[in-house]
């Protein structure tokens, strides 16, 4: 992380500590003036939201997909698009999607040419297979097991039909990570990349770069000890008690968690966010030990495909990826998909017990 | 509260207000005893729970009493003030195992009372928690006599300690239409196997057996035991039509949909015109539409028993409930009897190598990992194990296996 | 726990480690000759039970209370019953019920007549509230802190006529334990007395009766450490950290945690062990800190008592106590019964998190 | 994948196959960049991932890299491979904090992009999980001129490290008729308040802010923030008697039934005849029934926030989702956002004096406890803010409370 640089030199700029832009000035007119006083919405199609606001003002959003991972050129096109058809304003998603608002339902065609024309897709809404959570990969992050970025682009490719409409039972949002620390998050179907063995240890640059008390406080399972190599002070890990997190590597970058071998695929289904039904979730592992398979990740995106078929036959109106699962139950959720269940999907960490079947109900 | 013959009672003016009221009173009960017989003993212990009540503490401390070649199966007391009570100095209990489901002919049970009126206090109480019947006070020079004419009657002691305890089973297949297994049988067979470890502490800790003929669990199980044994059936419902229409044409459609099909945990019961309809794909044994039909529904054919491991109290880790370990297993043949007991053997034997002192084999589990005890005891991870997968990646795998094999095999 | 003696003196008796008495013998005829072959069963009033078998056989049982802590007397005298009415057999339950079965009608109501006769109320089946899981107590264990046969005989006295009728809901099982072992266990409704503050220790008997390291290895919370105490080796025990779980004291009886004043009497509910409906579930903790009240405890009859009132106002039928706080919710229970909620009812222990409110599902 | 100017890129044989197909390619937006440009920044980084695809492992390393006054807001990367790619050797992101809800205008938008093509790589990412704008690829050298440039046109960095990070909201009152309250203003007040903690470490560890206007949680709060704000009422949901009907019309009672009725999580809804009749006590404002039928159906009009503490992610303890800690709080007046504002400041406090290093609040909270928390933030303990009250008997209370006060209050 920056640290703070101690001795400023001579400066004519004084900096504003101004915060978040405040927002009033960015928003759309029709949206400032209805601001707080929208009515209902409707789906007219998918990738576009009509609002009507009790004065009766309507305002249509358009919804796009984009890379996330950008240029400044990217964006410049996406303005003049917000120029031409949306009176000057554009604003994202929470999930990397561009959204364009206009009152006028004559620009709601046009605008969508424009955007496909320029390689936008246009969907993500209702009950659609939304966005993915994009996290940095080898592209940016210091710790990264695998690529971020290209999983996404992988994955979007084969789910673009479902992007583009919305015949799934409810809508579907994927996250990736590219290291186990998961930015990426809870949601219906997670890509995580797993570590498959303890750190190797960089002797060499530990006692450089490493502030040992804190490396060994970071692991969770008390694996890390102090040991001399070579008569310089250095650390190792019990291999025994290491549960390959990974979270010793952050605080250290000679605790070499990564290899390209050594890292796998493991896939996550079922966490949910909002309070809908059922209340929000955390997402359970239902696959591991699939390849880090640069640039295309063909065996992830196969796993992921046949989940999302089999909740998309299965699953009923408004039931979420997870919520689908507990009506069905998991040994059929494995049945459906063909997805081996192993013993290292029981829990064995902190809460394990409560995962745990702890009654006689039973589907045969 | 008999008037005769008081002469043979201390005052217990603490205790006296439990001679009132409807339900039976133990106090009148013991009084009545003691003005009959004059048992010194039963005083003392009447006498000092009278002083626990004025001074709101307890008064008995364990020691060391046993019958010969057993290391278990009396419970020692003494009082702490045997100044005070010196008819209470010694008040053990002898735990004696009876026939699972606690049935008895007046004949086998009044030889045990004659017994206990010759050697010990005449107190008793049917049963302990866990199943025994318990005879409560007696002198230790009086235990070895006491258990062998027990003993030669039939009789044998039951747990304590680090042993296996004695079992508790539900009434089954003697009176109960749910039982999907022979509890009694099974329970007599596998607490026989286990008699050595029942008599010798030996393992880390105590091991409780119980024996429930469905999921309906009226011996408490799955909480109360570390193997539960659970009867239930793998294929459909039993349905009796004819009962069946009678029961709604006496209770109506409402009641149907309300108390019958709106209940079921997993929507398995549907309404089909005025009829019930059972998706048993979705069903898990719950047993509530059998219980409100039993007329019109009974289990499947296709019986057997699920094994559940792990139950136990609150020490130390919080009330562990048992978990499945073994989804269905057959439980007809000698040969399923066996492979049971196998498998619980194999069980004990992980735990007594594994376990601390005074850890239940559920905690051991907890603690050394369920990969570990799959693997030593020959299981294999089964997805019935678990209310859902893990959510957190901290696991360490072999990886071994192929997670694209069985896909486009899908049901 | 009673040890092996060692060496055993001449002794002309052969122990015969016959293991649990064979049940054939034991079982009424009629439920030997149908053993596994019933059909269905009914409830022709509170405290009968009617089944019939595929043959055709029918077997009526007859359910009493009892007091638990009996008498040779009172067996010989249910003895006496069972040979008049019941061809000479008698069973007793799982929770202390005696139960007499009979193939003959006739003899249903002169035995009722006799038990009620002699003391003995009938009843205890069906939606009863039904008798008590009782513990040792003062009468005869070594670490209570308050009694057991007293708190059932006291409750039960109140609950008579719930016990006598069938109006609950469901099936109430209670429980009572004398001490936080709990060997009551999980129940609808459990009162359990709770240690209030830590052990005393009795430093001047300690190093005689405790086996020190499995003493302080008996602490959940490693509370427990070894000290001098006037020259000779103790424990001590680090007070912020105990939790007054009374496990040393199981260990060591130095470890003085029973104290008239510092007992309190704590109420749980819903607790469930059979999978009906719900999957089993342990009991909750909803009020605490009522005195420790010999004889009657009167106050803790009076809250289980308010607790029961209030299910079986808001109970549907088949309603177990626990389903229904899951249907009306925790929040609601509390308004309904008038107590209080207060801080120590949020768990800290061990899955604590897993009890928290993790969600926006809030009834106002 | 424009073929002219490729003189500007090199080869990159390992990222091409991430041209093809129909999602937007990132690879091929860099390189038209790249051709267009020649900026060797880019260059640099598309090489090197190029060469991570091959060896499939990552090359970056954190470093300092700051701005005068600020401890946090810029991410620094160096090449740890710079003798291979010696154009990426720094790599530096900066993350700015944009509006609530990010919305912007064009006009604002290009002015930071224009900033952006003068002193760094020309790639950014709109935007990162957690809601910065993040300017990816910057030298060392430039980091301060493009900042006071940025600064200057009213732009501010985010957090990093041990800060309070950047925030997030939903769209809300811009668009959203679910909006409970006013997300982007309470948002830009609480984040405008902390804002020296944004910019200077001087906390455990990481503290996020979400703000969601409904239990929708559009912006994932109860799982990515340490403080979700999220919107909710206390009174009636409104019903629009005829918009209600419309959608009975249109849908049909099975659909009505099917999809609406029967999902509600606590049966607060029913059938009457051909209408929905909704048991407000029961409802736990899920917003299911209000999504189905947003015309017909609102939120009340006692409007407020939830507020959950101590989401988080897997790191160490698994997953934590944030859990009540205030069920409902007015959200209306300045008076109102500055309690929160309070209240969350005492919060902040408690945890920078109890939090270890790399403990975030929630971790903090469950190891020191909830009770001191509570105690040392003045919060009462509320039946709300647990599932269910605890099942074990391992507390420490004090007894100065009356058990029986309530009863016979009761309602
Ligand atoms: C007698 C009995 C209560 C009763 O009146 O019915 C009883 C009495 C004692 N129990 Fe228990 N437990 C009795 C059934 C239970 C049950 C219920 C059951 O077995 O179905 C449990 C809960 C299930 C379980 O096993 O966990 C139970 C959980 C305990 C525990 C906590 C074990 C745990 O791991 O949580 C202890 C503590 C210990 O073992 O150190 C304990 C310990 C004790 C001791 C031995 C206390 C001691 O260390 O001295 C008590 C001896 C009392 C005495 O004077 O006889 N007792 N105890 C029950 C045994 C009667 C019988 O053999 O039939
Ligand atoms: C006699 C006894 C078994 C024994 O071997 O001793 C027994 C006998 C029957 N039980 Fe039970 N249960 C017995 C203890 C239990 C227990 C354990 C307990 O009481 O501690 C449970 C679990 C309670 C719990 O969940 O904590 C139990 C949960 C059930 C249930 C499930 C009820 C539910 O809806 O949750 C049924 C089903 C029913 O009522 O139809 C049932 C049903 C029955 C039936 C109807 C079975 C049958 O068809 O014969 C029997 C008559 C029930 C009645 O009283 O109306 N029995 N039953 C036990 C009587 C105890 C007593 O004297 O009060
Ligand atoms: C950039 C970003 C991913 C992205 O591409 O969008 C990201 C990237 C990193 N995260 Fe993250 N996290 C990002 C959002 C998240 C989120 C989601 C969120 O904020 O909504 C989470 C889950 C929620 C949470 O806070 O727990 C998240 C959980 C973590 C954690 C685990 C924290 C935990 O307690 O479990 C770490 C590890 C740490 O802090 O030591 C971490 C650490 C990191 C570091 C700083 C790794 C490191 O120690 O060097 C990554 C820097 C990458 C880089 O090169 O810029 N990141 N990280 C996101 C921030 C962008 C932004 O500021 O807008
Ligand atoms: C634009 C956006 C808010 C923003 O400020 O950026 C948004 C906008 C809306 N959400 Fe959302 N949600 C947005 C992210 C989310 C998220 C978070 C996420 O995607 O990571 C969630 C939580 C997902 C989860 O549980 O993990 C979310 C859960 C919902 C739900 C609850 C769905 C459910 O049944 O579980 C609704 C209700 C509905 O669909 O009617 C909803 C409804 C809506 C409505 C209908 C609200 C309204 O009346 O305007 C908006 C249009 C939805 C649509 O796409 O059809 N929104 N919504 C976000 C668009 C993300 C995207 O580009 O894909
Ligand atoms: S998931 Fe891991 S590798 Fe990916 S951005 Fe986050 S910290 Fe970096
Ligand atoms: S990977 Fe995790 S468990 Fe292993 S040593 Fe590092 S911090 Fe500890
Ligand atoms: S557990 Fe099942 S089989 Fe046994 S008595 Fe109860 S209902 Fe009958
Ligand atoms: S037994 Fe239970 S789960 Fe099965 S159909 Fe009947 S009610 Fe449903
Ligand atoms: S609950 Fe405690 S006091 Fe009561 S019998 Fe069990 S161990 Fe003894
Ligand atoms: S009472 Fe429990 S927590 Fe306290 S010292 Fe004894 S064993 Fe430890
Ligand atoms: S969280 Fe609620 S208020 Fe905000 S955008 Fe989503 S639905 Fe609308
Ligand atoms: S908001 Fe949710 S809980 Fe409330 S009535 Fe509607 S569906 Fe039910």
């Amino acid at each position: 992380m920056a640290q703070n640089t101690t001795t400023a030199p001579k400066r004519s700029y004084q900096t504003v500590e101004s915060g978040p832009r405040a927002p009033e000035a960015f928003l759309h007119p029709v949206s400032r003036k209805n601001y707080g006083q929208w009515k209902y919405h409707e789906r007219p199609r998918p990738g576009v939201l009509k609002h009507v606001a009790h004065s009766g003002d309507v305002l249509y959003t358009v919804r796009a997909g984009t890379h996330r991972q950008v240029t400044v050129d990217i964006v410049r096109h996406l303005c003049d698009l917000a120029d031409q058809y949306a009176d000057g304003h554009l604003r994202w998603t929470i999930r990397n999607n561009v959204e364009f608002m206009t009152p006028n339902w004559n620009n709601v065609e046009p605008l969508i040419r424009a955007l496909e024309e320029s390689g936008h897709p246009v969907g993500g809404t209702g009950n659609s297979v939304g966005a993915i959570a994009h996290t940095q990969g080898w592209l940016h992050c210091d710790i990264p097991a695998t690529d971020a970025s290209g999983v996404v682009k992988s994955m979007m490719d084969e789910l673009y039909d479902e992007y583009v409409n919305e015949r799934m039972p409810n809508r579907v949002r994927l996250s990736t990570s590219c290291c186990e620390i998961n930015c990426g998050g809870q949601a219906d179907l997670a890509v995580v990349v797993q570590h498959t063995r303890p750190p190797r240890i960089n002797h060499a640059i530990l006692s450089d770069v490493c502030e040992m008390p804190s490396t060994v406080a970071r692991c969770p399972v008390a694996a890390i000890r102090p040991t001399t190599v070579n008569g310089k002070p250095s650390l190792m890990v019990v291999e025994e008690k290491c549960i390959f997190c990974g979270a010793c590597f952050g605080a250290c970058p000679a605790m070499e968690i990564n290899h390209p071998e050594y890292s796998k695929m493991a896939i996550w289904v079922g966490g949910k966010n909002s309070n809908a039904r059922s209340k929000p979730a955390n997402m359970k592992l239902v696959c591991h030990g699939l390849p880090n398979n640069p640039p295309r990740w063909p065996e992830v995106t196969q796993v992921v495909r046949n989940i999302l078929d089999a909740y998309k036959r299965g699953g009923r109106d408004w039931e979420r990826l997870g919520e689908w699962i507990d009506r069905i139950g998991w040994k059929r959720f494995f049945k459906e998909t063909g997805l081996p269940f192993d013993t290292y999907m029981i829990d064995n960490y902190r809460h394990a017990r409560t995962s745990l079947n702890m009654s006689a109900h039973i589907r045969f | 509260m008999s008037e005769k013959n008081d002469s043979n009672l201390n005052p217990t003016p603490n205790l006296d207000a439990l001679e009132e009221g409807p339900w039976p009173s133990f106090v009148t009960g013991f009084k009545d005893w003691i003005r009959k017989t004059g048992n010194t003993m039963a005083r003392g212990a009447l006498d000092q729970l009278n002083y626990s009540y004025e001074t709101k503490m307890g008064y008995w401390k364990g020691g060391v009493v046993g019958v010969h070649g057993y290391g278990a199966g009396v419970i020692s007391r003494y009082s702490m003030i045997p100044e005070k009570f010196p008819e209470a100095a010694e008040f053990h209990t002898m735990r004696v195992q009876p026939a699972p489901g606690l049935h008895y002919s007046t004949k086998a049970l009044r030889e045990v009372l004659d017994v206990w009126e010759k050697h010990g206090s005449g107190l008793l109480s049917m049963h302990g928690q866990t199943g025994n019947l318990q005879l409560q006070g007696i002198a230790q020079g009086n235990v070895q006599q006491c258990f062998d004419e027990l003993n030669a009657l039939g009789w044998d002691l039951g747990g304590a300690g680090a042993t296996v305890r004695t079992g508790a089973s539900c009434v089954g297949p003697a009176r109960c239409e749910s039982a999907c297994y022979d509890t009694l049988g099974v329970h007599h067979q596998v607490l026989s196997y286990f008699t050595d470890l029942v008599h010798r502490p030996q393992l880390p800790y105590k091991a409780k057996f119980k024996f429930s003929g469905c999921p309906n669990d009226c011996s408490n199980s799955i909480q109360r035991s570390d193997y539960a044994v659970i009867g239930t059936w793998r294929d459909d419902i039993q349905v009796d039509k004819e009962a069946m229409e009678r029961f709604i044409q006496k209770k109506g459609v409402d009641y149907l949909v309300n108390n019958v099909i709106t209940r079921c945990p997993t929507n398995a019961l549907s309404l089909r015109g005025n009829e019930m309809v059972i998706n048993n794909a979705d069903c898990v044994r719950c047993m509530h539409c059998i219980n409100v039909m039993p007329e019109a529904l009974s289990p499947g054919k296709e019986r057997g028993i699920t094994l559940l491991v792990g139950g136990k109290g609150h020490l130390k880790v919080g009330n562990m409930l048992g978990s499945v370990m073994v989804p269905f297993m057959k439980m007809e043949s000698q040969e399923d009897i066996d492979g049971l007991i196998d498998l619980v053997d194999r069980m004990i034997d992980w735990w007594s190598e594994n376990g601390l002192d005074h850890e239940r084999i559920g905690e051991c589990i907890e603690r050394v990992g369920m990969q570990q005890f799959l693997d030593a005891v020959g299981l294999e991870a089964n997805v019935d194990m678990v209310a859902h997968p893990r959510d957190n990646p901290f696991f360490k795998a072999s990886y071994d296996h192929d997670p694209l094999a069985g896909i486009g095999n899908a049901a």
